[in-house]
């Protein structure tokens, strides 16, 4: 079973790289780019086939590794 | 394309080799190849490998002294620096893949001579790099240079080895072609040296660090083989650095070398699995018999071919004693890395991999090695052209303050603070303050002593093109000058000879006419090359780049609380010029960054005056007498005072006669010194008594510095135009 | 004055700060490796620069899941005097030991280079020996030194004098110049409430030699020995 | 209209990040994780409302800033 994890920042944290994106973005000549977010993507293969115990099992990594709950939100999906 | 593959004159065109050296395979062999066998004949045989354009001329460099533990031949060179300590270093180049992909590119390149260094047994205790860009306006360059300086610092910031100096030039004949070469320097003690000749039939023959994928192979070969299903998978990709797991490697590589288990060990470089394990076998004139279901793998359904050519990074080869495979494993286990015993030492002379049970390959290491091409190309050389240029021959400027302002405000003379601020350039606690990037050589104490080797790098194309043999000659001794002028003596070098193709024979000229300009140098100085790499091909719509013999200095400070650094120290110190001034102005930064002009031959190289003067400033250095030293180089002398001035903010003022060939000659085998006021009596004696031209020319001490009635800058404007370029240039180009 | 320094994958300031504690502690500190459970009875433990797990992910995440620090945090919470640098600090705020979080430069560039320091708290077991207000010269090597944390952390932070060390000009201004990696209030270090937690990305331990430019960084040494003995 | 861009390491092409997290969700005791890539999320505001331009838009800003092409895919989906 395959699981995508999206970690984001929290709202209200500063983001550095979105931030410098952005700028860059402008001078590229990219106008009209208001705000810029940087995340990150994981992708999990995982020898589990129930998703319940999928999500437990992913949920508790994010938690514990993943994600840093100060800072950051995550999100997971499962296929 | 299988391995059953039937070898076609295309397949073997594809592989980068001639007809006739197919020919020669075919002899070795004694039968038709199969494509394995033909892929590892086509990199062994490549010009990376085999050398084949260069060795003819590389065996004319003197590579001997007393101090010399090894030369040329093994992964790096070996000097010996006392206490039973030895120095080990290597220069290497990475110019394509960086051009690629900058990051990655010049990371794995710094990952690469860190790995030669450390495989001998050596702490990589600091790195170098020595670039050159395209002209700043190429829309390339701005991806370029910070995609290259971010990955030098990825990866030399993230194993923890100082990045404590290099060289940075711009000019156009890089612009389709810039140059990444690395340099690293170790210390090992010298009974616990370690080499890659293998030996002992039935001994182990181990792998061990990361697993094998897909990358780096061999491109060409790739792109045009059919592939039948999943050909999106094994493209060919760029190899990527794990700084990471060389930071392991390195400690776990080391913590086994202090036991006895190894009996040989080879980085894998370029051609990975293939040249390693060749080359161990051929220098240990023994056989090689691997398994290549064994070799740990990243990828699936990896083939013997792909798997022999594949150049992913950090993996090593070891040869161990026998029974020692379970000692050996627990300390990579501590340290996670793979460990694999893939195959074992055969009295048989031949390379013989098996894969599912079958014979992949099986080929006589000797040829690989011995047979390989060796050509000796036609080349073109005016040895004899002099066409030196002096101050009536170039127009005059009318504002010298604005032309030194210009000079070091430009792109080639500029502070390179933007880039060695992205470094970690003290790490390991051993950079001493006044050798921290800037300085002539960078000072690295050996760790737990008081001795300190100096390091540099240094190359001038400009010179090198309008005469290839002074520009080789130039090359060695302004390392060795940058050595001297921090107190340290020069004891040998490594290099990295960058040129176009080779098969065009003012090419060929160029590399020919650098090597013995090199060579003369070297031998005349003492000071032997010990380590190097060449890289051919270096053009772009059949222009080949300016020629790059940039060389590696290493030298040692016995003592190095007798230093000399570029700043000036006390107000009131006396200004010495030590050298004799001509004012040559060909082939010179003045004429190139202010009048658009590279014409005329730069100055000779005077060997003789360049040791008589060198060995006498090192010898006051070493007295204690003068701790403010620096060499003259681009830009002549006006351009050294002014770093003296910016280096410690303070001011000097000289009285010079002489007109611009004075101020910015580029004459050779010249130091600036400043002196404390009771002290110059008996320097001066001791220069005159051994003939050395010495010349007090001013007074340290002011805000401005005033050169008579030409030149009279503050020393805060200097600043400012000296330390804006690459800040500026960035704030545009971010 | 007994020490430790725990090692972690791809630490690479460990031989630096071992260096510096033996130099000026006159004892050897234990080194322990990061899968170790337990450390030596020490005063003084030392989480050190450098790249562990090659900063992948998170500066300072996996680390800070390693096995040895639960036994950090024990002794983090016994007393014990506890200081990270850079990576060190990284790995502190990981593991709840410090507050807030270190993000990638504002730069979004790798810097080394000296930065000046004002020294906010010199009431701290590890600051005690500076003068209050003193300006102080410390190297930086960090690529993630920009300190983050809300708004009602940091105002904690202020009030309870927990920020001991912010990046300022020579003058002792904490402009935003200064302010090297964009951090918030300029904190380039900061102190748990108990007093014996201490994070910060400069680095003390690479400036006590003159010939490795300075010394600026020895009393914080200095410090923790004089704390001990009026302890 | 937002855009969100996932950026991920091209099949073959070594991902050492991936690599430490999943063996570090090893040693944390997550068996059957087989395999982790990382990649980068990156959410954009865009003042454009048109979809096909905003397409465009951003197809150009992956291939000019947002992606590494010679080692990285990206996607980009709009809402
Ligand atoms: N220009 C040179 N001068 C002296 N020695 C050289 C030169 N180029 C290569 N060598 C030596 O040839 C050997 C092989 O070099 P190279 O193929 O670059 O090593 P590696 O296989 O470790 O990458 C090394 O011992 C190197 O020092
Ligand atoms: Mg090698």
């Amino acid at each position: 079973m395959k699981a995508r994890v999206h970690v984001t920042l929290k709202a209200g944290v500063l983001d550095p790289q979105g931030k410098a994106i952005r700028h860059s973005l402008g001078s590229l000549g990219f106008d009209g780019v208001e705000k810029v977010r940087q995340g990150k993507y994981i992708e999990l293969d995982l020898a589990e086939t129930d998703k319940d115990k999928a999500m437990a099992a992913v949920d508790e990594m994010c938690r514990k590794l993943l994600a840093n709950t100060v800072i950051e939100n995550y999100s997971i999906e499962l296929d | 394309m299988t391995e059953q593959t039937k070898i076609t004159p295309e397949i073997v065109a594809e592989h980068g080799l001639t007809p006739e050296e197919y020919d020669l395979i075919l002899e070795s062999m004694g039968r038709e190849p199969n494509l394995t066998e033909l892929g590892i004949f086509s990199v062994m045989w490549s010009e990376h490998c085999s050398y084949k354009s260069s060795k003819l001329h590389l065996k004319t460099l003197p590579t001997e002294a007393d101090w010399v533990i090894c030369g040329p031949g093994e992964n790096a060179g070996i000097i010996d620096i006392g206490d039973n300590q030895a120095a080990i270093f290597k220069m290497e180049s990475h110019n394509h893949p960086s051009y690629i992909e900058p990051y990655q590119g010049a990371a794995t390149g710094v990952g690469g001579i860190l790995r030669d260094v450390f495989t001998m047994g050596a702490r990589p205790v600091a790195n170098m790099n020595a670039l050159r860009f395209g002209m700043p306006d190429h829309p390339k360059m701005p991806h370029l240079i910070s995609g290259v300086v971010a990955g030098i610092g990825g990866y030399g910031n993230c194993v923890g080895v100082p990045t404590v100096g290099g060289e940075t030039d711009f000019d156009e004949s890089y612009n389709g072609n810039i140059l990444v070469n690395a340099m690293t320097v170790g210390i090992a003690d010298s009974n616990k040296i370690f080499y890659s000749a293998a030996a002992g039939v039935g001994n182990p023959v181990v792998y061990v660090g990361s697993k094998t994928g897909r990358d780096g192979i061999h491109g060409a070969t790739m792109a045009s083989a059919e592939f039948t299903d999943d050909s999106e998978e094994k493209r060919p990709t760029v190899q990527v650095g794990d700084p990471f797991t060389e930071k392991l490697l390195i400690e776990a590589c080391l913590e086994l070398m202090a036991s006895d288990a190894i009996v040989a060990i080879q980085d894998m470089g370029a051609a990975g699995l293939t040249s390693s394990s060749v080359e161990m076998a051929s220098k240990g004139g023994v056989g090689f018999e691997l398994n290549l279901d064994n070799v740990p793998q990243r990828e699936e359904n990896m083939t013997p071919y792909e798997m022999m050519l594949s150049e992913s990074q950090e993996r090593m080869l070891m040869v161990l004693k026998p029974g020692r495979e379970d000692f050996a494993k627990a300390i990579f286990e501590k340290w996670d890395l793979d460990f694999a015993v893939i195959g074992e030492i055969t009295d048989t002379g031949n390379l013989t991999l098996t894969f599912k049970g079958e014979v992949a390959a099986d080929i006589p290491v000797a040829p690989l090695v011995d047979k390989s091409p060796e050509y000796d190309r036609p080349w073109n050389l005016d040895a004899d052209k002099y066409e030196p240029l002096f101050a009536g021959d170039v127009d005059g400027v009318s504002d010298y303050n604005q032309a030194l302002l210009k000079l070091i405000g430009g792109p080639n003379l500029s502070s390179r603070r933007w880039i060695w601020e992205q470094y970690d350039h003290m790490v390991m606690g051993d950079t001493l303050g006044d050798g921290r990037p800037g300085g002539d050589a960078a000072l690295v104490r050996v760790h737990g002593t008081n001795k300190a080797l100096a390091i540099t790098t240094d190359c001038t194309p400009r010179y090198v093109q309008a005469h290839p043999i002074e520009g080789g000659k130039q090359a060695v001794a302004e390392t060795w000058r940058n050595i001297t002028a921090t107190g340290g003596r020069p004891l040998a070098i490594t290099n990295c000879l960058n040129f176009g193709n080779p098969e065009r024979p003012e090419i060929m000229g160029q590399f020919v006419g650098a090597i013995q300009g090199m060579g003369a140098a070297c031998k005349f100085l003492e000071y032997p090359v010990i380590s190097g790499n060449v890289s051919l091909y270096n053009e772009t719509n059949g222009k080949g780049i300016k020629p790059t013999p940039a060389i590696g200095g290493v030298g040692l400070l016995a003592d190095a609380s007798k230093r000399a650094s570029v700043n000036f120290k006390r107000e009131g110190d006396i200004v010495v010029l030590v050298g004799e001034t001509e004012g040559h102005l060909g082939a010179s930064l003045y004429l190139k960054e202010l009048f658009g002009e590279e014409r005329g031959t730069p100055a000779k190289v005077d060997l003789a005056a360049e040791k008589r003067n060198g060995n006498f400033v090192r010898s006051i250095i070493e007295t204690g007498d003068i701790d403010t030293c620096h060499d003259i180089s681009g830009g002549g002398l006006l351009v050294t005072l002014a770093e003296m001035a910016m280096a410690s903010n303070m001011g000097a003022n000289i009285t010079l006669d002489g007109d611009h060939g004075t101020l910015f000659g580029e004459d050779q085998a010249r130091y600036v010194m400043a002196v404390a006021a009771d002290k110059l009596d008996d320097i001066q004696e001791a220069a005159q008594s051994t003939n050395i031209p010495f010349k007090v020319i001013g007074t340290v001490g002011g805000d401005n510095l005033v050169v008579t009635d030409k030149v009279n800058v503050a020393v805060s404007d200097l600043k400012n135009a000296h330390e804006s370029f690459f800040p500026e240039y960035f704030s545009k180009h971010d | 004055m007994k020490s430790a320094v725990i090692v972690f994958p791809a630490s690479n300031c460990d031989r630096d700060m071992a260096v510096a504690l033996e130099k000026i502690f006159g004892e050897k500190p234990a080194m322990v490796w990061h899968g170790e459970a337990t450390i030596p009875d020490v005063d003084f433990i030392a989480l050190p620069g450098g790249f562990s797990y090659g900063d992948y992910l998170r500066s300072g995440a996996m680390a800070a899941r390693s096995p040895v620090m639960a036994e950090v945090i024990k002794r983090a919470n016994d007393g014990v005097s506890v200081f990270g640098v850079c990576n060190g600090f990284q790995v502190l705020t990981e593991s709840g030991l410090l507050p807030g979080a270190l993000m990638r430069n504002a730069g979004l560039k790798f810097i080394c280079k000296d930065a000046y320091l004002k020294v906010e708290n010199n009431q701290t077991r590890f600051t005690n020996k500076y003068e209050a207000g003193e300006v102080v010269r410390y190297p930086v090597a960090h690529h993630d030194g920009n300190y983050f944390a809300d708004a009602d952390t940091l105002k904690a932070l202020e009030e309870n004098n927990q920020v001991v060390y912010r990046y300022v000009d020579a003058e002792g201004n904490a402009t935003p110049e200064a302010n090297i990696n964009g951090s918030q209030n300029n904190i380039a270090g900061i102190i748990n409430k108990a007093g014996n937690v201490l994070g910060m990305m400069p680095h003390p331990e690479r400036l006590i030699e003159h010939d490795l430019g300075g010394d600026d960084g020895r009393a914080l040494f200095e410090s923790a020995i004089a704390a001990l003995a009026n302890a």
